[in-house]
């Protein structure tokens, strides 16, 4: 059907870096020259590996995410979920290695439950994922407050925490090889192939256009559910590493359901569905870290990161939301009052999936 | 008292789109008082006549005079504001806002810079009054109101320009018998007014009861203008029509035969349906023919298990089975090429692969391998063309993208494929090709069911003809039945009664 | 737009119209409050610039090496350079009912003193002095905690106030107005901008804490020095003075000291260390709160540079990780044992005893020395437990420390 | 049969008619009425002056914010700046009066000014580089945070006591504040009704398509909404200033108003996606979350459990409006039936 030359793939390639796709590599790129320029520690394979150790939670947090928000809804639990996670952790496994893989079971169990308490109500109840989700956010952590009396008992054993805190040891040039960097390369491989396997390429299509799934015979509750419970894992996943990288503290996980939306955003995932790639997600967390980093070698005082997250933040959604306008190749007819375009009334009234006109204006 | 001064006369007007000519060369004059008829097929352009005369498209050659000037609008509210309005067949309605705000959005009157209300409920009422309809209440919220309700609120807000013009495009179409009557009174009342009135109808009792003049399209072409009374049914359809069917419409493949019943409903009824019974054979291709909003998509979807029916049965291959979803219709091998393409049949920021597996891998995700090597057989026999697999959909034209909908059924080798609209808003070439494929399946031992509101294409195609009407199939008619036979039986063949229990009827809903 | 402006109008003539008619509507205010609070502009508005307040610096720094007065084995008793007041006016007999608006229990620190307050609170129910205390917790909002106190005012059919502020300055007009019904208010931990309460309790203060950590710092440390301050977060005055204190002795001796946010959270405080760390040596690090300590030590470890000379608090996970690391450190104390004073205080108030207008309680930091012993009281305590909760007398020990159990 | 359709026709328009804002009323209603029953268990009266000043003083500012935020959310956007311009616009008010009546006005003025400049930020960002709403304000919201964490040490400025007097007062129960928040929803309301861009704010947040069909300037409306959004937050903000006496720039965090105000809003029936819902549902919303607290302040729940309280009933009433919303789709077969 078409030709495939060498020059059309390089133009592909330089196409794809500044499309809203592949800006956030070019930004992730920008960033660590820039830190490599003011701190040339920095790119020693040793801090190089440390960075990606740090990143790997808020990384893994923004995959979860992405599922979530590529079939349409969106997950403010995150956070609180992790900090739930990272008190279970402390309170159940305590200082006996030996309850770690039980309780690390529960924990992934406990996680699932959530995104499947999540998905239901929004799929079966109709309730938007904004609201199903901020429920769930203040539910849970002033559950756990409740359950911990504000403060876990410690952190838990060594063994457990290792899994955030260690990793390889004695590996050449690297030093060591951190578990959570193992883990964040497994989480991104799975969800890479997730995303091309059948169900999740469902899954994305379904974000698109929820109708179109429904009459191809997608089970779409279950579709919108299971991306709820891959983000809940996620937010497992991450409370475990954070619960080793970190320790126990009620404010462990804070705002992570935020840092994660903005992470995929950056990564050029549009809000409403259908649209985007999980690296891409992926490299927005790495983005965001790096600029955190960033500030923090130059000195900037920590009160003004938010201030400089936020323009970035915005500059980043313009530029995609500038170069996703629908390119002039095809002549398409001006607003024409076609059904596609206008639904009908009667079925117009029942919208209540965030892709209607409004979100993604 | 149809004056001499034409208001509105469009001149040479030529449109194409995707290089396909939709309208070539076509002039045509609108007179105050007069309801000017146009009608023609599917397809042959009386919908983008209007469009560029409502300015939602622009000509590309050829000019519009209102009042002998040539004007050439770029938005709808242009020309609605040199009165020139248009009543398109698919509601503009806000269903949240009330019959008044939608009547006048975007031009409340107001009173000391605020928006008036009550001067704005008065407006409408009035405007109402002078169509003769008592039973809206201004404040009503749209959304509550019935599809006819919701007609005469459109034609209202065409009114409240007071305009000069109004086209109207298929105003019966999602009428019921009943209701017609009513928009007989409102288009006579504007006739009164001395406006003029474009009037595109399949209806061709319609065309003769309403109009004084009928203009007929055919491929995009003016075929003939000239007075109602010189015409006859006849005259008209084979104007409408020309070229013989045969021609256009692929015979049945030999060595194809009807086989046993795939899909067999009894009694089956929902809120949409009723009282449906039904029998489609391996091999055999059904029309079902039926105004719009006879409830001809609604027992589509009822088949499929998208609104699942409440009563009776359905048995398919003989084995009674509940159809409470379209994934269990599809697991049964049952396939809907639904109306509306974009809404429901496509993902359209996805990939041209990604649609046409879009089925396999919702529903039969173990056969996606197997069925992926076979898309681009599949796609090149359609012979839809794209920028390879991985372009994204909405960039494909309608034709293409219509037989991408079929190519991701054909993955899944249905056994009873359902057609609604199937060659809607699609190049010739394209329909042809789709027809070619449903004579094919047919050999196939499939059993189709085709929904079409061409005439034409329902007896060129059909075995056997089904016509609803009302929700109800009234009637079964054998292939070759003449477009006036389906199209009496479509509208219920009883002669609408005027009575004053129509607004009472109406009122109900 | 026009709107807008309508708004804008509407609330100008709404707000001057309804002044004048506020007055003469019976409101539970009245005027009074504004003159005490017109002395504390000043403080307030120097506040906003820079949180170093001389006079109060050298008072702490001296307060530090008083003997405090009472018997050290009730340092919830104690009193540094009291100024007794005469409370005869409420002396009355019977179990009395007290308010406590509380700003929350957000943070360990406070969860463990309303435990301890607790537990206190039985002790007294059953020694008939307290008939019952209603609580109501603003979790962290000025806005909640003022309804809350004009709530009490209204409804609450208090015999006495207990008020731990969640601000300073926006808390003054309500516990002015707790102060004009006449009933005896004890405020704790932060102060207000008035001197209307007939107590206020807290330990020596911020620039205390200061002191004690920077001097130590300095002991151990030489001139140029890298000392990172994890603070927790902008603009707390309990917090910023500790800061302020120790920052002047930094900069006195030249040790180079720079300072970060961090909300308490762990996760920020590695990312700091360890960016930090990046950057150059690290030689000491200072903190305004020690939750979140063991974070900034494990920074060092997984970066496998030496330990830092460290500044913590007597929260448990501290005092744990310092005795397994055996480090340099100091763990200053904001003695959590006060949340029961503001009790004791009452019940002196009733009985007609006479306390401190000011009631200064002992705040001394734990030194190496101290360390094995308060390990040793605390064991099976959680790590957000505070070694000085001082409430080892009181009933339920240890177990309800232990299990953390609030009503 | 006609008979019975005709009467369950007309009882279905009754129950639109009637729509989620009669829903949300008798919520409250049973709100109310659980909440009286629990705080006369704590042995108080639930109508006592002073209980009732609480509710509404609770009400006053989550009301403002809620009452802007409806707008936004009404054009199918949203608001996550509302609690810095709140924080920001006390201060602005506390630095300028500077215990000074003469400079009330000025200060009122300038923290409504602020308001609306970050309002029309927000829109025109929003509305023409295309930035979804929820990021577009979570950004400008960080860009105010971080000048704010900068740029004020704690509480600053005086607020004098003619204007403190605004929080502190009130006419019998009734809290001057609570008066003057009604006042601006009632303004709002009438904005809405009765000027083009309220009517409009209905429609693009309904169908941008139609609206541009219909002639509209579709952004117009949208940015107006921002601005009116932000406009209300700095009241909030001014009615902070007059309860605290000093400006602060934690005041707004502390509340969190944004999360809140959102869900006031849905809960008052309100789409979040646009193009339905009312000023008066969302203050009935705000009512609820209001007297919940009041009552769990009362019975003294453990903070703890306040939040996994209001979680469950956010969720809990959405699921009840979202549960009939669906009920709409009757048009068709109506007609059918009709000719039947």
């Amino acid at each position: 059907m078409i030709q495939r030359t060498p020059g059309h793939r390089f133009a592909r390639i330089g196409l794809t870096l500044i499309s809203p796709r592949g800006a956030v590599f070019l930004l992730l790129f920008v960033l660590l020259v820039a830190i490599t320029v003011i701190n040339p520690h920095f790119a020693e394979p040793g801090q190089a590996i440390r960075f990606v150790q740090r990143v790997a939670p808020v990384a893994i947090v923004a995959i979860g995410q992405y599922f979530v928000i590529v079939s349409g809804e969106f997950d403010m639990s995150m956070g609180s979920l992790v900090t739930a996670q990272v008190v279970i952790a402390g309170n159940l496994v305590g200082q006996d290695d030996s309850r770690s893989i039980p309780v690390l079971l529960f924990m992934f169990a406990f996680g699932a439950a959530i995104g499947l308490v999540n998905g239901l109500i929004t799929t079966l109840l109709r309730v938007p994922s904004f609201i199903v989700t901020l429920g769930m956010m203040l539910a849970l952590l002033g559950g756990v407050l409740f359950w911990t009396g504000g403060s876990a008992t410690g952190n838990p054993a060594d063994g457990f925490r290792q899994i955030g805190r260690g990793g390889i040891t004695g590996v050449p040039v690297l030093g060591i090889i951190p578990w959570s960097v193992l883990i964040l390369g497994a989480v991104l491989a799975a969800a890479i192939w997730f995303s091309r396997q059948p169900f999740g390429r469902t899954l994305i299509s379904t974000g698109d256009n929820l109708t179109t799934a429904r009459y191809a015979g997608v089970r779409v509750w279950w579709v919108k559910t299971s991306a709820f419970m891959i983000s809940s894992l996620s937010a497992t996943v991450a409370g475990v590493l954070l619960v080793g990288y970190a320790g126990v503290h009620p404010s462990v996980g804070r705002g992570y359901e935020f840092i994660a939306i903005t992470a995929v955003v950056l990564g050029g995932v549009a809000l409403g569905g259908g649209r985007g790639w999980v690296v891409a997600a992926a490299a927005g967390a790495f983005a965001l870290e790096a600029l955190f980093t960033l500030l923090n070698f130059a000195g900037v005082p920590s009160t003004l990161r938010d201030a400089v997250q936020g323009v970035i933040l915005i500059l980043a959604v313009a530029y995609s939301s500038a170069t996703f306008k629908r390119p002039g190749r095809l002549p398409s007819p001006k607003i024409s009052p076609s059904p596609e375009k206008l639904p009908h009334p009667a079925t117009d009234a029942v919208s209540t999936a965030p892709q209607s006109s409004s979100l993604s204006r | 008292m149809t004056s001499q001064v034409p208001i509105l006369s469009a001149q040479g007007l030529s449109k194409r789109f995707f290089g396909v000519t939709v309208l070539d060369d076509v002039s045509l004059d609108l007179y105050p008082g007069s309801v000017h008829g146009l009608v023609g097929e599917n397809g042959a352009g009386k919908s983008t006549l209007m469009k560029i005369m409502a300015g939602v498209y622009e000509s590309d050659s050829g000019q519009v005079l209102l009042d002998g000037r040539a004007v050439r609008y770029t938005h709808p509210v242009q020309a609605m504001r040199d009165g020139v309005a248009t009543v398109f067949q698919e509601f503009n309605l806000l269903p949240e806002r009330s019959v008044a705000q939608n009547v006048f959005l975007g031009r409340e009157p107001r009173r000391a810079g605020f928006v008036d209300n009550r001067e704005m409920g008065r407006a409408t009422a009035a405007l109402l009054a002078e169509l003769g309809i008592d039973f809206i209440d201004p404040a009503s919220r749209v959304g509550t109101l019935c599809v006819a309700e919701q007609q005469i609120v459109e034609i209202t807000k065409a009114l409240s320009f007071d305009a000069r013009v109004i086209s109207m495009d298929e105003p019966t179409a999602a009428l019921a018998g009943n209701e017609v009557e009513l928009l007989y009174g409102i288009v006579r009342r504007l006739q009164k007014r001395n406006v003029a009135i474009l009037y595109v109808s399949h209806r061709l009792e319609e065309v003769f009861d309403l109009c004084d003049t009928i203009t007929v399209l055919k491929d995009g072409a003016l075929v003939s203008t000239g007075p109602a009374s010189e015409l006859d049914t006849d005259e008209l359809v084979r104007r409408m029509v020309g070229r013989s069917i045969s021609t256009f419409y692929p015979a049945r493949v030999a060595g194809t035969e009807t086989g046993d019943i795939r899909l067999a409903v009894a009694g089956g009824g929902n809120a949409y349906v009723a009282d449906v019974d039904l029998e489609l054979r391996s091999g055999e291709i059904v029309g079902l023919a039926g105004l719009q909003g006879s409830g001809r998509t609604e027992l589509a979807e009822a088949l499929f298990g998208a609104v699942p029916l409440t009563a009776g049965t359905i048995a398919v291959d003989g084995a009674a089975l509940s159809m409470n979803s379209p994934r269990r219709a599809v697991r049964a091998g049952i396939a809907l090429v639904t109306e509306d393409r974009k809404a429901q049949g496509l993902a359209l920021n996805q990939s041209v692969l990604d649609n046409a597996l879009l089925v396999i891998r919702g529903v039969f995700p173990a056969r996606t391998d197997e069925v992926r090597r076979k898309v681009p057989g599949v796609l090149s026999s359609l012979e839809v063309s794209s920028r390879g697999t991985g372009q994204e959909v909405q960039y494909l034209s309608g034709g293409n993208q219509q037989k991408l909908v079929l190519a991701k059924w054909l993955a899944t080798e249905p056994r009873i494929v359902i057609f609604d609209e199937p060659t809607r808003g699609i190049d010739v070439g394209a329909k042809i090709a789709v027809y070619q494929l449903m004579r094919e399946l047919a050999l196939a031992g499939v059993a189709i069911l085709m929904i079409s509101s061409e005439l034409p294409e329902v007896i060129g195609m059909s075995d056997r003809i089904l016509v609803m009407h009302d929700g109800r199939i009234t009637a079964e008619l054998p292939a070759g039945s003449s477009e006036e036979t389906v199209m009496l039986a479509a509208t219920g063949h009883s002669p609408v009664t005027p009575t004053g229990d129509v607004p009472v009827e109406v009122a109900r809903g | 737009m026009r709107h807008k402006v309508h708004v804008a109008t509407a609330m100008l003539s709404a707000a001057a119209l309804l002044a004048l008619a506020g007055c003469s509507t019976d409101p539970g205010v009245t005027p009074a409050g504004d003159a005490t609070t017109a002395g504390a502009k000043a403080t307030t508005t120097a506040a906003a610039v820079n949180w170093f307040d001389q006079a109060l610096y050298t008072k702490q720094l001296a307060q530090r090496s008083v003997t405090p007065v009472g018997a050290a084995s009730q340092p919830y008793l104690q009193t540094i350079d009291a100024k007794l007041v005469d409370t005869a006016k409420f002396k009355s007999p019977g179990a009395k009912k007290v308010c406590f608006a509380n700003a929350s229990i957000s943070n360990p620190w406070r969860q463990t003193g309303w435990i301890t307050m607790n537990q206190q609170l039985k002790v007294l129910k059953a020694a008939g002095v307290i008939s019952g205390m209603e609580t109501r917790d603003a979790q962290d909002k000025d806005d909640t905690q003022i309804a809350d106190i004009d709530y009490f005012i209204a409804d609450g059919n208090c015999d006495a106030f207990l008020i731990s502020p969640n601000s300073t300055a926006a808390l003054t007009p309500a516990v002015q107005r707790a102060c004009d019904t006449g009933k005896p208010v004890v405020v704790f931990d932060r102060g207000v901008q008035t001197t209307c309460p007939v107590t206020f309790i807290h330990p020596i203060g911020g620039f205390a804490w200061g002191i004690d950590s920077a001097k130590f710092l300095i002991a151990n440390l030489k001139k140029g020095d890298k000392v990172v301050a994890l603070r927790i977060s902008p603009g707390v005055d309990v917090l910023e003075q500790r800061w302020a204190g120790a920052d002047k002795l930094f900069k006195e001796a030249g040790i180079n000291a720079v300072d970060h946010f961090t909300g308490a959270n762990p996760t920020e405080i590695k990312k700091i260390i360890s960016d930090e760390l990046a950057k150059g040596d690290v030689k000491g690090v200072w903190m305004d709160a020690g939750d979140g300590a063991v974070a900034a030590i494990e920074a060092f470890e997984d970066a496998g540079v030496p330990y830092p000379v460290m500044i913590g608090e007597d929260e448990l996970s501290f005092l744990r990780k310092w005795k397994a690391t055996n480090i340099t450190a100091l763990a200053p104390v904001y003695s959590n044992f006060q949340w029961r004073t503001g009790l004791l205080a009452i019940q002196k108030i009733f009985a007609g005893q006479k306390v401190p207008s000011e009631w200064v309680l002992p705040q001394s930091p734990i030194t190496k020395a101290e360390l094995d012993g308060y390990l040793a009281k605390n064991v099976g305590m959680p790590n957000g437990h505070y070694a000085k909760f001082g409430g080892e007398d009181l009933p339920g020990y240890p177990a309800v420390w232990q299990k953390r159990v609030m009503p | 049969m006609t008979m019975t359709t005709t009467r369950a026709a007309t009882i279905q328009r009754y129950g639109a008619r009637l729509g989620t804002t009669g829903i949300v009323y008798c919520a409250l209603v049973g709100v109310l009425v659980v909440g009286a029953i629990l705080v006369s268990t704590a042995g108080r009266n639930f109508f006592s002056q002073g209980n009732i000043r609480d509710i509404l003083t609770g009400m006053s500012v989550l009301g403002f914010v809620a009452i802007g935020e409806a707008l936004v959310i009404l054009c199918g956007s949203l608001d996550l700046s509302v609690p810095y311009v709140v924080s920001m616009s006390s201060l602005i008010a506390a630095e300028v009066m500077a215990g000074e009546p003469g400079n009330i006005g000025l200060a009122v003025l300038l923290a409504l000014v602020f308001g609306a400049g970050v309002g029309l930020a927000n829109g025109l960002i929003v509305t023409k580089l295309r930035v979804h709403g929820l990021i577009a304000t979570l950004g400008v919201g960080l860009i105010i945070k971080g000048y704010l964490a900068t740029q004020y040490k704690g509480t600053a400025g005086k607020v004098p006591w003619d204007f403190r007097l605004i929080g502190a007062t009130g006419i019998g129960p009734v809290p001057i504040s609570t008066l003057i928040m009604v006042a601006t929803a009632v303004l709002v309301a009438l904005f809405l009704r009765n000027t083009r861009t309220g009517n409009h704010m209905f429609a693009v947040g309904g169908n941008l398509a139609v609206s541009r069909l219909s002639g509209l300037r579709t952004s117009q409306p949208i940015v107006v909404a921002h601005v009116l959004c932000s406009t209300t937050a700095a009241l909030a903000g001014l009615l902070l200033a007059s309860r605290l006496g000093v400006g602060s720039p934690t005041v707004g965090s502390q509340g969190g108003y944004d999360l809140l105000a959102i869900a006031a809003v849905v809960l008052g029936g309100t789409l979040l996606v646009g193009g339905r819902g009312s000023i008066w549902g969302t203050l009935g919303g705000v009512a609820i979350f209001a007297v919940m607290d009041n009552v769990m302040s009362v019975i003294q729940l453990s903070p703890f459990l306040k939040d996994v309280v209001r979680g469950i009933v956010i969720v809990a009433a959405v699921a009840i409006y979202t549960g009939r919303a669906v009920e709409q789709r009757r048009a068709r077969f109506a007609t059918r039936k009709a000719g039947s």
